[in-house]
């Protein structure tokens, strides 16, 4: 309670472990609570409920360590989404062609923030806000309002569901979220990029007299997002074998949410890759875990609303304990 | 159609109807607005439709229905999310003397002058009378209900959830979740089937939960065992329903719904009696039958 | 030729010419003063020279060569190096990380090599005789380490032209001498150094030649060797300053307003306890990390007290936070203006009552924005804050503007015991003597005045009784008639103190 | 495009100016390109859609000006209105009595909210979006998922509706809004709180050294936010007759989008009353003129998002031009 932070900061590290805890404690709950909650297909459940949300909140964690907020990754998803079925169905391309295509659509996406936040000089949250309510409205506007199928590449579903271990039900999809994971962790950790979305995020003004190019380097940071929001609309165009015009909105609240519950300051200039999936799978196992127990809908948000509070304080009593 | 007609309503002299639904987003709803817009033509009128951006949002509803009383078409055409709510601005349409149209859900005052929908209730019977035949009733089944408090989720829980327990003693309806959107609905029905080994059945009351729980029984790797009633349609549905991994589902009408209410209206500005109330109806489709005419004709892809 | 030409420089801002047609010449291989009065203009010039603002007029040459620097990187390629009068560095990256910043060593050309960029940092440290961590986070040191690593920034680029604003203002005396070294091996045949710095003792210490500037406008330069500090002063402020010493003070004999008995922090400090009487300007000196400062916000309740009792007038006082302190009648001066100082977002006015609201609010909660803005023009006379007016927001204004502004603010709270931490850091000569005559007035006034200082001629002039703080401890509380430099020094390096003294 | 901010700020007043430029040429638009837009019904229209959301934007700029942000205001402005039903209807209050109360809740929820950003120190993003879950949950769960209605007050409608003037239609919530923004405009420019709000928002740390009690006023300027809340879930209950326990999910962004294109600035400090106003009006005028000319619905929100940007965007050309 002291009112001025003298930061005895503490590295990322430390961080993650205290989520970490928080994410064990729930996991150990749900387990004495439901006998069907710790059985394998469960719990690949739930890495495949926290896969979409968890790859938007892995791209959005680059933007939030560098400062920003990007509100358009959950609308942005969809419309990957119907973009990969514009490309494979409209237009006939084929599934590898339509997947990198959806995933270069996000990164215009990111692109385009980056260039409204950076160039322009838009507020972040302005900027992103923009682009979410453009986005939902271009799904509809392109898709005709209804959802498409992937007529002509029915494997396509596979992307998301094929079982990388045969008759172990561990789906392609929870796969990719984990090497994307690997490759998050490296590029914000041991890259230059990386490195300056923490410099940018830290002090933007003394980084750019330092001379480092940081409209440049912003642009870099979105559209990096955006490529994250392009890989998490095709997995999901693929899980639902169709785009879904619609939806979105609020996810991108939960994945900041996943971010936040794992120690990255929105401040900027602090965080980590570990602690967002960390912040992904506290979100995905407590959902899960109340539908599991059966405990009534209209009580899940306000457990989850209330463990989202308990785990973040929770974090920060030790952490100044530290 | 609808927006060049719409760019100048009430210009040549043309009767302007303008239809307020409760969403716009979903097919069910694009159904609708065709049905009215092909009334249109037909009538030679001029149709609007609008409907809340975020289905289920009472005051975005409201805004649109303000807007247009001030436009002072020739006549309303109206769903609402929630009748009562929307008791004041009837009064304003009475008095400033626009005939109101219900559709889909009736609207709980005495303006409307007639009411063109389906029996949500008597519907969602039907798909339990369904289930429990296919699961021969007797086991447990679950529901996923596309939302929790406007009149067609309650009433499709509450009308399927009232016949089992009247009629069907031995089943057990173990668990109602709700979410209309395909990919949270594919992660609930998971958890349901996780916690309920023993599920013989799930219904899902519109066409996001019945995808959801189609996916989820997939991913389950169940396609077979559970037995899924569904609900509306889309080429979704159809399929699975023609794959048989799924069972069938009850189908409305929706492009007769914006038709007939587009047709109540004319006749309402031509000052024509009608009837109280128009019922579009309802059909049970699954694979037996979903090529009938009569079914293929309301399906829509 | 020379190293460096600025031909008529001139730079406005809205409402202010802070600078009209100046010229600078640094010559190869000197250390040129640049000094003023605060807002003489002095960081503007600098910021044009690296390439920070863009001048309305003028000319640069290097080496006889015409450039115009596009962007602070532009100027770095040139050989143009600039430690800024404030800090500019990443709180949440580590030392090496700060240094390198834009140079990151790396693998393959694409992955960061956290080890080879410790290691050259460490090197570099070395090398400079820093006594730095690489792998220290920067948000962690204290101000003084945090401009040791924008010096040791600033050298590591192979620059031609060093520019240091006011580097010493957070050093105290052993670090000024680090530095010192630091400059004259710099210092080559081919490079020069550009020096601005407010204490004038240190210009004929370092430096060769002297360029004054007043009111943005350039008025002479002159040879260090064969000028005085008095003819400088007078240079920058127009007019001739006495500059008299002040006759060392008596002891006080007052009743004590403050006494603090056995204050601790987990972190530093050990049984820390003394008293001011009142009357009685009260001298903290030490080297750096001696936990003055921590101290000092431990005792207003900015940081954690893990034991001991303050007392005010007799009588005990709880404190768990700086409202508490101020409620009980002490009031703080942070020594890092930027981050616990100012609201630089805000104007003068707003900043000058910020401790006093209360006093200018009406029962209905309504501001007397009339009260304010008299109290506010009156301070700013009475401090001679150089601003066009006091809607002018802070961030507008100099750096020892803007000290002036937060020292204001505590005179508008109007305190029993005032605390304050480094109060003339970056201000000017002319400026310092009138704090000085205000601290003075304070105290004749019956306040009870603790000055925190890292310069020890400033504390030897101004306190009428001196503690020496080392590793967290007070290790002597001398008189100021007893005390010297020489003595304080001692006192100061005791390490392994020998128990602690009390008052 | 200057990457180094050394922002030539300039003082709020200019900026709601520049604002209300946007807002002037989106209204000359309109009129221009449909007979129904510039009538009096249908600015009163515009003005009674603006009163829920602008509500929700005058109190969060307080928020937003002392640095934090509040995402709960949409779903804790439901949950009050439920309260409303609860005290009217199931408690049989007084029609008076519902209505304090209910305000008061609001105040409660921003109390919770302070407590838990300035006493537990909980980042203001994680705190709201905390009890955003709870407030959406806590509806739900206190109205029993379903509309509570005011059979016993059916006056209760008149609060929003009753028309001031008689014949001419204007609707006493309009005025309920417009004297609120006088009192929200006081109290931020003109009281002890307001200045505390700026001065926290502009460096906290330094404001609590200057001895004041920054726990308390942050405490405060929350509950304040929560008055606001709790006053635009009375309205909007007495509009829709109804206390409705869901929705609200997004109305948080629209607030504060309101407060942004206003000019007020997210990072904290800076920022006024009339300038959310006009921003509120702005995203108004916006989505009725849409309707009123009849754009396809799906574009609708392709052109607001690309209205924000664009508003936004040239009030920074001009600050910086100025
Ligand atoms: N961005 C700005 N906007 C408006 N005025 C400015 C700005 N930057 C500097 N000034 C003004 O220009 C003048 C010169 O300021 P400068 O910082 O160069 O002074 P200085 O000589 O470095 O003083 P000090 O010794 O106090 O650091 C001052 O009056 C200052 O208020
Ligand atoms: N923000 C901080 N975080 C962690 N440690 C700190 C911080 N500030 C100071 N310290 C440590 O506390 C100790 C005391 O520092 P303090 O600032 O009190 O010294 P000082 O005597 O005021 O010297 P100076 O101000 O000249 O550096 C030092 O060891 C320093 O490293
Ligand atoms: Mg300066
Ligand atoms: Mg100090």
């Amino acid at each position: 309670m002291t009112a001025i932070p003298i930061p005895a900061r503490v590295r990322g590290s430390v961080q993650q472990l205290l989520a970490l805890a928080s994410l064990i404690a729930i996991l150990v709950f749900f387990s004495f609570a439901s006998p069907y909650f710790f059985t394998p297909s469960n719990l690949v459940g739930i890495l495949m409920a926290a896969t979409v949300t968890g790859i938007l909140a892995l791209g959005t964690t680059f933007v939030i360590v560098s400062g920003g907020i990007d509100l358009s990754i959950g609308t942005g998803m969809i419309l990957c989404g119907v973009m990969t079925g514009v490309f494979m169905t409209y237009w006939g391309w084929p599934a590898w062609a339509g997947v990198i295509g959806a995933i270069l659509f996000g990164g215009l996406i990111g692109f385009i923030n980056g260039f409204n936040v950076s160039v322009l000089g838009l507020p972040p949250f302005i900027a992103t806000l923009g682009m979410m309510l453009v986005a939902s409205g271009l799904s509809l506007v392109i898709s005709g309002t209804k959802p498409i199928y992937f007529k002509e590449h029915p494997d396509f579903q596979l992307l998301m569901n094929y079982d990388v271990i045969p008759g172990a039900r561990f789906p392609l999809g929870v796969l990719i979220f984990l090497v994307l994971t690997v490759v998050a962790a490296v590029v914000l950790s041991k890259t230059i990029v990386g490195r300056y979305a923490f410099s940018i995020g830290s002090n933007e003004a003394a980084t750019a007299l330092s001379g480092v190019n940081v409209v440049r380097w912003k642009l870099t940071i979105y559209t990096i997002a955006g490529l994250f929001v392009g890989i998490a609309g095709v997995l999901a165009a693929s899980r639902l074998s169709s785009a879904q015009p619609v939806g979105g909105m609020g996810l991108e609240l939960e994945a900041i949410a996943a971010v936040v519950i794992g120690g990255t300051s929105l401040q900027g200039g602090r965080g980590s890759i570990a602690g967002t999936v960390v912040g992904a799978l506290i979100v995905a196992v407590l959902t899960n875990g109340l539908r599991v127990t059966a405990v009534p809908q209209e009580w899940q948000s306000v457990v989850v609303g209330c463990v989202i509070l308990v785990a973040v304080y929770v974090d920060m009593l030790r952490r100044k304990a530290n | 159609a609808c927006s060049e007609a719409a760019e100048k309503p009430g210009t040549d002299k043309k009767p302007y109807v303008a239809l307020i639904s409760k969403g716009f987003r979903h097919q069910f709803w694009q159904a609708v607005k065709a049905g009215a817009e092909q009334a249109g033509k037909e009538f030679n009128v001029d149709v609007t439709f609008e409907g809340a951006q975020e289905e289920g949002n009472v005051e975005q509803q409201i805004q649109l229905l303000q807007t247009v009383i001030d436009k002072k078409p020739g006549a309303i055409g109206f769903a609402a999310i929630d009748s009562q709510a929307a008791g004041p601005l009837m009064t304003q349409a009475k008095n400033a003397k626009i005939p109101v149209i219900a559709f889909d859900s009736g609207v709980d005052s005495d303006v409307p002058i007639t009411t063109a929908s389906t029996d949500n209730l008597a519907a969602a019977a039907e798909a339990a009378k369904h289930m429990a035949e296919k699961i021969g009733h007797e086991g447990k089944i679950a529901m996923v209900v596309h939302d929790q408090t406007s009149v067609t989720g309650v009433q499709r829980r509450d009308g399927f959830q009232e016949y089992i327990k009247k009629n069907e003693p031995k089943i057990q309806i173990v668990d109602v979740q709700y979410s209309g959107d395909p990919l949270k609905a594919t992660d609930l029905a998971k958890a349901i089937l996780t916690a309920n080994p023993d599920l013989k059945g799930i219904y899902g009351s519109n066409e996001g939960a019945a995808i959801g729980v189609l996916h989820a029984v997939q991913e389950k790797g169940l396609t077979g065992k559970i037995t899924i009633v569904g609900f509306d349609s889309g080429k979704d549905q159809i399929d699975a329903i023609k794959a048989g991994t799924m069972y069938g589902a009850i189908t409305q009408n929706p492009v007769g719904i914006g038709y007939e209410t587009v047709k109540a209206a004319v006749a309402a500005i031509k000052g024509e009696k009608l009837p109280k109330s128009i019922d579009t109806g309802f059909y049970w489709y699954d694979k037996t039958n979903i090529d009938d005419a009569k079914i293929s004709a309301v399906l829509y892809q | 030729m020379t190293l460096l030409e600025v031909r008529g420089a001139s730079k406005s801002f809205p409402g202010v010419r802070a600078l009209d047609d100046v010229d600078l010449e640094l010559r190869h291989g000197e250390v040129l003063a640049l000094v003023g009065e605060n807002g003489a203009g002095k960081s503007t010039l600098m910021k044009l020279l690296s390439g920070i603002d863009r001048p309305d007029g003028g000319e640069f040459f290097l080496d006889g060569v015409q450039y115009t620097p596009a962007s602070p990187r532009h100027a770095q390629e040139l050989g143009i190096s600039i430690i800024h009068q404030e800090l500019n560095l990443m709180p949440d990256l580590t030392v090496a990380q700060n240094i390198f910043i834009g140079r990151e060593p790396r693998i393959g050309g694409l992955l960061l090599s956290e080890r080879a960029l410790n290691r050259r940092t460490r090197e570099l440290l070395d090398r400079l005789g820093l006594p730095l961590e690489p792998t220290d986070l920067i948000g962690d040191l204290t101000v003084a380490r945090q401009q040791m690593v924008e010096i040791a920034r600033a050298l590591s680029f192979n620059a031609r032209v060093l520019v240091m604003d006011e580097p010493t203002a957070a050093l105290n005396e052993v670090e000024v001498n680090t530095l010192f070294g630091l400059i004259r091996r710099f210092v080559t045949p081919t490079t020069g150094v550009i020096y601005i710095s407010h204490r004038m003792h240190e210009l004929a210490e370092i430096t060769d030649r002297i360029t004054v500037l007043r009111d943005g406008r350039y008025v002479d330069t002159l040879d260090t060797a064969s000028s005085t500090v008095p003819q400088v002063i007078s240079l920058m402020v127009g007019r001739t300053i006495t500059g008299e010493q002040r006759p060392r003070a008596a002891v006080v004999t007052g009743e004590p307003v403050l006494s603090v008995r056995g204050l601790h922090t987990k972190a530093l400090l050990r049984d820390v306890s003394f008293e001011v009487r009142r009357g009685e300007i009260l001298g903290f000196a030490g080297l750096m990390g001696a936990g003055r400062t921590e101290l000092a916000r431990a005792l207003v309740g900015a940081d954690r007290k893990d034991g001991g009792t303050v007392t005010v007038h007799g009588r005990e006082v709880a404190i768990s936070n700086p409202a508490d302190a101020a409620r009980a009648g002490i009031g703080y001066l942070s020594e890092d203006r930027k981050r616990y100082g100012v609201l630089l977002g805000r104007s003068v006015r707003d900043n000058v009552v910020l401790a006093s609201m209360p006093r200018f609010t009406s029962a209905f909660g309504l501001v007397a924005d009339r009260m304010i803005g008299k109290t506010a023009t009156d301070y700013v006379a009475k401090l001679r804050i150089r601003t066009p007016s006091t809607g002018q927001l802070v961030q507008n204004l100099s750096g020892g503007n803007q000290q002036k502004t937060v020292i204001a603010k505590w005179l508008v709270r109007d305190c029993d015991v005032l605390i304050f931490d480094e109060p003339t850091r970056g201000i000017d000569v002319g400026a310092k003597d009138e704090i000085y005559a205000l601290l003075d007035e304070l105290a004749a006034d019956g306040k009870a005045i603790v000055m925190i200082s890292s310069e020890l001629p400033e504390v030897l002039r101004m306190s009428h009784r001196i503690a020496v703080m080392c590793q967290g401890r007070i290790t002597a509380v001398l008189d100021s008639t007893d005390a010297s430099q020489e003595l304080i020094m001692d006192y100061a390096t005791r390490f392994s103190a020998q128990g602690t003294v009390t008052s």
